[in-house]
């Protein structure tokens, strides 16, 4: 079993070290990353959204979905905790 | 060559389904009116088809497109000659065998016979549905309904045995139906684009010889019902079944539908010009010859009648593939003759079985000394039948025969002649003992009074008649087999 | 070599992230399979973040006064926003495999996964 | 509402979801009502969606009003509102099923969270399905995910180990996916996907491309079971509730199945599959391997549930071989399949669930003499066994036909013979069950109740069972109509 | 396994540190829009407050300030809330989660509704995840029983 799990282990390490070396350099602001969607986030936050951080102007507007998305995530989460471990009277499980 | 559209060919499929239906609604309670049904059901088809015969005679089509289910996928009937000259031979015995099965039924007080009247209305008109049906398609579909409403009919007993032939049954129609005639089917469609039954074959004559062989002899391995050897065992398996079943279903309905849709992929799908340029219907009389004497010499060996008579059915269904095989125009007439002969002839042995079954409870042929003075009319028929297989002149197995002699003369091999006289003998040899113990070895003295039923006697008596009849008027019957290779 | 230095990001995350894995893949103890999982989500977070930043960009908060914005300032933010998202999922499956501890915990009185399965097959 | 019911029939599940918190708080008794209200609902918008989507073509919905690439979209074609009437009208079906079945096997308190953890798992399946950006799928991946786990775990006292195999398994797929969508990201500064289409292209050459694909591929290859990562399944289905077995198994590996399509046939290019990279090959041999070993697999089982846990392996084998051949008629084939298992499966384990809820045992050795007790259940079992066989007219047969005449095509013979064994080995699992159920009787047993399931639970089970019967024979309209459109260009 | 501390030290100090906590929290909610910060972290700051309550005295004291009932009733209000502001959206006739209809209802221009937009769902979320951190952590803590944990 743990022979099995290193070479699992090894070979997704090996493709992963294998793809690194086609990615741009770290912090290189030229990388596609930083060119093609981001800079718009960066100029229009304020005059879009009249907020100065971007993150939070990206996070609840732009990609605002996603971020209903994650809170329904730990919705879940919770509501799992309740459905699985809460006993209040229920003396079944 | 006109087609006529008319929704016959579907009411013929349908009204033995409705028949069932009403069956099974109706019930044990009322089982005299549930017999009504059955005989209503037959009757009524056989009215149905017969009707087709005139225009069918004077050379018309009948076709009907019931559902278009993809662009290719069509349920599609189309009434030809071989098609109506199948389903007049399996709907008219069925209105005889009713009445027979009625006495069966109730003279053993057998179960679940409601049950049973259902299936067997059921595999009717799957039968039909494959005389009728226009494309492979349509033919698979009909066929599997066959297999799987045939199921609880041969599982009739619920015994551990009649389970055990039942699971055969099922594994070798179904399994080979689906793993090799299925795929068979689509490799047909993936060359040639469609699925019909055309005059003469769906290929194109660029096709390779390889893979028209895989595709042959797929569908050959595919149609099992045919029980061309070594895939015959599941008929002999199913032999288990309440006699009636064996008479109309594992001698005329099942396994004629089985050599019915080889006659169909030989003629209809390859067409006798590919088969000849690469001759492979060499190959397949050699398989249908050897499944001949092979059957005829176990045939000799059994004791159990029924068993007895499956072998021989066997060995008989190989004739009708050898006449096809055979390629030329008598040879292919006899196969098509053969299947009326060979019905009546079977169902009048079964019958006997039956009814000797049911009245004296013997099985063995060992037991039948002296059967004759008990029951003269059974034993009367059984010789008809006996006759007819042997094909005696003046019986109807003897035109079959003839016309298959002289398909192997056309032919011009002396193998094959020589092998349809020596399984003549054979038959001679398997019959003749078991007439001659009814009638001239003295019966040990019977505890019991044995006497014939009367539903049964007279039902067998007509069938043998029927099969005189042939014998001594074959011109009807030959015009109509003649009129399939026009 | 200056693959070495100009990547080194990748490979940090890349180390974090096989110890994660084998410790998912191999550990028997189910507490440190999840631990493994946590390690495992870190690293992917590691990654992203790691690709957001510019080299002498600050934090993408804009300053109001400036009249022209230039991206090159300000590091990416996107990854940031999915980081955040990454996160919480990952708080959440943590929270959730931990309530799924507790119920084993809860039947079998251990956190082995071998022991459990000898429970199990000694029930058979 | 029409142009907004796309985001609807996410959106509305998930606040049921809430919603039912706050019930629950009020009166309990009103939960479960609501619950298969709402499902409805998501039914007739799905519908309405399909309708749209046939009528008027692919429907966008910017999200916040952003265009895309900077904001979210919602991108359906007929692929998508295919698969998301698929779950929406199973999941309903499943609901009515639910009412009865689940009081059984879960204790009453918790029924309200329940309701609200399956409208989580629908509205986080219908949220992948339906969006066009790959992290907000990755978001409602895990949304689904997380309540999968959850429903699974309140099963039988097994179901709890399972889960958290499923867990471990699950997070594992997850994190691949995620690492993938990080690549892509890495390399072109996109999420979304009709922008990446464009972008890609000239990076096929990347090795980050590659790896992307590689982990897209093994994180969904491990969501949908696909075989050697298929541990997780057969425990997971076998001991959850059966309700949620029934839905789950339904949809859940149909949706993972989806995301697999969408990634290798719209994000990348066919051409991408077939001549840059060997994936379609290797995908046709894997899924040729996984329909052998579930197949055979499940010929060993004893327990149903666990039966149709491996014969759900070797189907979603057929779907991705279908989807791999590389040719129209193998894809078809595959989406075909991908609604004709759905209904079959669901109805199976509906019926293993019906059994379990009248004699708490689910074995097939249960299964005798039940025509006398359970005759409409036993006849809708018999349709569809006949259709996971594969015999004509029902449904089953009409998928294998175009997945066989695919793989021979593409002159992928062992693919083809794989599919024939594999609709073999079904016809001798469903015959032994059949002639237990209709030719053997039962030595009455006094303790159990062997009585027809009550109406809630039969009609779900009926339904399905026509549904078989119909498919079947509209299948053909069901092709033209909607699943012509969905074959990808280049085939 | 939650037991009262019995401990001087500690409760005052708690009963010092949490208001200033809670009070730390709402400042980063609101000011996420100009500093780091924003619904997530300022709701488990939050969280972690009532946590700390249950650390440093005991489950029925944090309960009897903040009734598990209102617990769950959170857990499902900031989500509702979020969703709901989309909703709004859809029915002022734009996209789901477009704030920028707003300003149709408020006296202000599309950015500024926009950044009210954000505003709201931010305190939505951060209802949600102090409640969820709050939920969670008891379920686990004491095996679903609200009380001293045993299993």
């Amino acid at each position: 079993m743990k022979i099995f799990a290193i070479i699992i282990v090894i070979l997704t390490g090996a493709v992963l070290i294998y793809s690194t070396f086609d990615m741009p350099d770290w912090g290189n602001p030229n990388s596609p990353a930083s060119v093609h969607v981001s800079p718009r986030y960066i100029e229009k936050t304020i005059e879009e959204t009249a907020t100065p951080n971007a993150v939070t102007s990206v996070l609840a507007d732009y990609r605002g979905f996603d971020t209903l998305g994650e809170t329904i995530v730990i919705f879940t989460a919770a509501i799992v905790c309740i459905l699985l471990l809460r006993r209040e009277d229920d003396k079944t499980h | 060559m006109e087609t006529i559209v008319s929704p016959k060919p579907l009411l013929a499929v349908l009204v033995s389904l409705v028949g069932a239906l009403l069956i099974a609604i109706t019930g044990e309670r009322l089982r005299n009116l549930r017999e009504t049904w059955t005989i209503l059901a037959s009757v009524t088809k056989f009215g149905i088809v017969a009707s087709m015969l005139p225009e069918i005679l004077n050379d018309k089509v009948i076709e009907y497109t019931l559902f278009k289910i993809t662009s290719h996928l069509i349920l599609h009937f189309k009434v030809d000659a071989l098609g109506v000259f199948f389903a007049t031979t399996a709907s008219f015995l069925w209105i005889i065998t009713s009445f027979y099965s009625i006495g069966y039924m109730r003279g053993l007080k057998e179960h679940a016979q409601t049950r049973y009247f259902a299936y067997f209305a059921i595999a009717l008109s799957a039968t039909v549905g494959v005389a009728f049906s226009a494309n492979m398609f349509t033919a698979f579909v009909f066929y599997e309904i066959i297999t799987i409403s045939t199921f609880p009919l041969v599982a009739h007993k619920e015994t551990k045995e009649a389970k055990r032939g039942a699971r055969k049954y099922l594994t070798y129609l179904l399994g080979t139906s689906v793993a090799f005639q299925l795929t068979a089917i689509i490799i047909t469609y993936n060359l040639t684009g469609k699925l019909d039954f055309s005059r003469d074959g769906v290929f194109e004559t660029d096709v390779s010889y390889l893979t028209v062989t895989i595709t042959f002899f797929l569908y050959i391995a595919g149609i099992t019902k045919a029980a061309i050897m070594p895939l015959h065992s599941w008929l002999p398996a199913a032999m288990v079944a309440p006699t009636p079943v064996s008479a109309l279903l594992h001698a005329v309905a099942v396994v004629k539908a089985g050599v019915f849709m080889v006659i169909r992929v030989v003629l209809y799908v390859f067409g006798i010009d590919l088969l000849k340029s690469f001759d492979l219907g060499t190959i397949l009389a050699t398989i249908a010859s050897f499944t001949i004497i092979a059957a005829s010499v176990i045939a000799l060996r059994q004791d159990n009648l029924k068993l007895r008579l499956a072998y021989s059915t066997v060995s008989q269904l190989s004739y009708i593939v050898l006449g096809v095989a055979l390629l030329t125009p008598s040879a292919v007439i006899g196969s098509i003759i053969h299947i009326v002969a060979h019905a009546f002839g079977k169902i009048t042995l079964f019958f006997c079985a039956g009814s000797i079954y049911v009245s004296a409870h013997k099985t063995e042929v060992s037991q039948l000394d002296g059967i004759a003075k008990k029951m003269p009319w059974t034993m009367a028929a059984f010789t008809v039948g006996a006759l007819n297989m042997i094909g005696v002149p003046l019986v109807g197995g003897f035109v079959s025969k003839w016309y298959l002699l002289l398909g192997a003369l056309e032919k011009g091999s002396f193998e094959i002649l020589s092998v349809l006289l020596l399984s003549s003998l054979l038959n001679a040899g398997y019959f003749l003992p078991i007439i001659y113990r009814a009638y001239f070895k003295k019966s040990p003295g019977h505890a019991y009074e044995i006497k014939e039923n009367p539903f049964m006697a007279v039902t067998l008596t007509i069938t043998a008649l029927i099969s005189i009849v042939i014998g001594f008027y074959p011109n009807f019957i030959a015009s109509l087999a003649k009129e399939v290779l026009r | 070599m200056e693959i070495l230095i100009g990547k080194y990001n990748y490979w940090i995350y890349i180390g974090l992230m096989m110890i994660g894995f084998y410790a998912m893949v191999a550990k028997k103890n189910l507490v440190k399979k999840v631990v493994g999982m946590n390690i495992f989500q870190t690293a992917i977070i590691l990654f992203f973040i790691s690709t957001s930043y510019k080299k002498n960009a600050t934090i993408p908060i804009i300053i109001k006064s400036q009249e022209v914005i230039e991206p090159i300032q300000y590091i990416n933010p996107l990854p940031h926003v999915l980081m955040l998202t990454a996160i919480v999922v990952m708080v959440s499956t943590f929270g959730v495999a931990l309530a799924v501890i507790v119920m084993l915990y809860k039947q079998y009185k251990t956190l082995e996964e071998d022991e459990i399965i000898e429970i199990l097959k000694d029930k058979k | 509402m029409g142009e907004h019911s796309s985001i609807l029939v996410v959106v509305i599940s998930l606040i049921a979801s809430i919603t039912n918190v706050f019930i629950a708080l009020v009166r309990k008794s009103l939960c479960y009502p609501f619950f298969v209200f709402i499902l409805g609902i998501c039914f007739l918008l799905s519908m309405d969606i399909l309708y749209t989507v046939i009528n008027f073509g692919t429907v966008k919905y910017k999200l916040g009003g952003w265009m895309p690439p900077w904001g979210i979209e919602y991108v359906v074609d007929h692929l998508n509102a295919f698969v998301i009437a698929i779950v929406a009208t199973i999941s309903f079906v499943v609901a009515i099923y639910a009412k009865e079945s689940i009081k059984k096997e879960i204790a009453k308190p918790r029924l309200p969270y329940f309701y609200s953890t399956y409208l989580l798992l629908v509205a986080g399946l219908i949220g992948i399905v339906i969006t066009g950006d790959i992290f907000n799928l990755f978001v409602f991946l895990e949304i689904a995910s997380l309540a999968g786990y959850a429903l699974i775990a309140i099963g039988e006292k097994r179901s709890v180990l399972a889960s958290f195999n499923y867990i471990i398994m699950g997070t594992i797929g997850a994190c691949f996916y995620l690492l993938g969508v990080g690549y892509i990201y890495i390399i072109t500064g996109s999420l979304n996907i009709a922008d990446l289409t464009r972008l890609l292209p000239p990076l096929y050459e990347s090795k980050v491309t590659l790896a992307a694909l590689a982990f897209f591929v093994i994180g969904v290859a491990i969501k949908i079971a696909l075989f050697p990562l298929h541990r997780w399944l057969p425990d997971s289905y076998t001991f959850a509730p059966s309700a949620v077995s029934a839905f789950a198994s339904a949809t859940v590996t149909k949706v993972g199945i989806y995301v697999l399509i969408r990634i290798s046939y719209t994000l990348f290019e066919p051409r991408f599959l077939t001549e840059i990279t060997p994936l379609s090959t290797i995908l046709v041999w894997w899924a040729t391997i996984a329909i052998f070993f579930g197949s055979t697999i499940a010929l060993g089982q004893i327990d149903f549930k666990r039966t149709l846990s491996y014969i759900l392996v070797a189907e979603v084998g057929y779907i991705v071989l279908g989807v791999s051949l590389g040719n129209k008629e193998g894809f078809i084939g595959a989406v075909l399949h991908i609604l004709n298992d759905a209904v079959m499966i669901a109805c199976l384990f509906m019926i293993a669930g019906g059994l379990f809820y009248r004699i708490g045992r689910r074995n097939l050795t249960d299964f005798t003499g039940l025509k006398k007790y359970m005759p409409i259940t036993m006849t809708a079992f018999l349709v569809t066994s006949l259709s996971m066989i594969g015999v004509p007219p029902t449904a089953g047969f009409f998928s294998k036909w175009y997945l066989i005449l695919g793989a021979i095509r593409a002159e992928q013979w062992i693919s083809a013979s794989a599919l024939i064994f594999s609709s073999l080995v079904n016809a001798i699992i469903f015959f032994k069950l059949l002639e237990k159920v209709y030719f053997s009787k039962k030595e009455a047993i006094p303790k159990y109740n062997f009585r027809e399931l009550p109406l809630s639970m039969l009609t779900p089970i009926v339904l399905m069972g026509l549904a078989v019967l119909v498919l079947g024979i509209y299948s053909g309209k069901i092709i033209s109509t909607v699943i012509e459109f969905t074959v990808p260009k280049g085939f | 396994m939650i037991r009262r501390t019995e401990s001087l030290l500690v409760e005052t100090v708690c009963r010092i540190l949490i208001p200033l906590i809670q009070l730390f929290a709402l400042y980063v909610i609101v000011h996420g829009h100009y500093s780091p910060g924003g619904g997530f972290q300022g709701g488990c700051i939050l969280g972690a407050s009532f946590i700390l309550m249950v650390i440093a005295y005991d489950i029925r004291w944090m309960k009897h300030r903040f009734s598990e009932k209102k617990n769950t009733l959170m857990v499902a209000l900031g989500v509702f809330i979020y969703s709901l502001i989309g909703f709004i959206c859809i029915f002022l006739g734009a996209e789901y989660l477009n704030y920028g209809i707003f300003h149709r209802i408020l006296p202000v221009d599309v950015a500024k509704a926009r950044s009210l937009g954000i505003l709201a769902v931010e305190t939505g979320v951060g209802i949600t995840v102090m409640a969820v951190m709050v939920s969670i952590f008891l379920n686990l803590t004491t095996y679903g029983k609200h009380e001293k944990g045993e299993v």
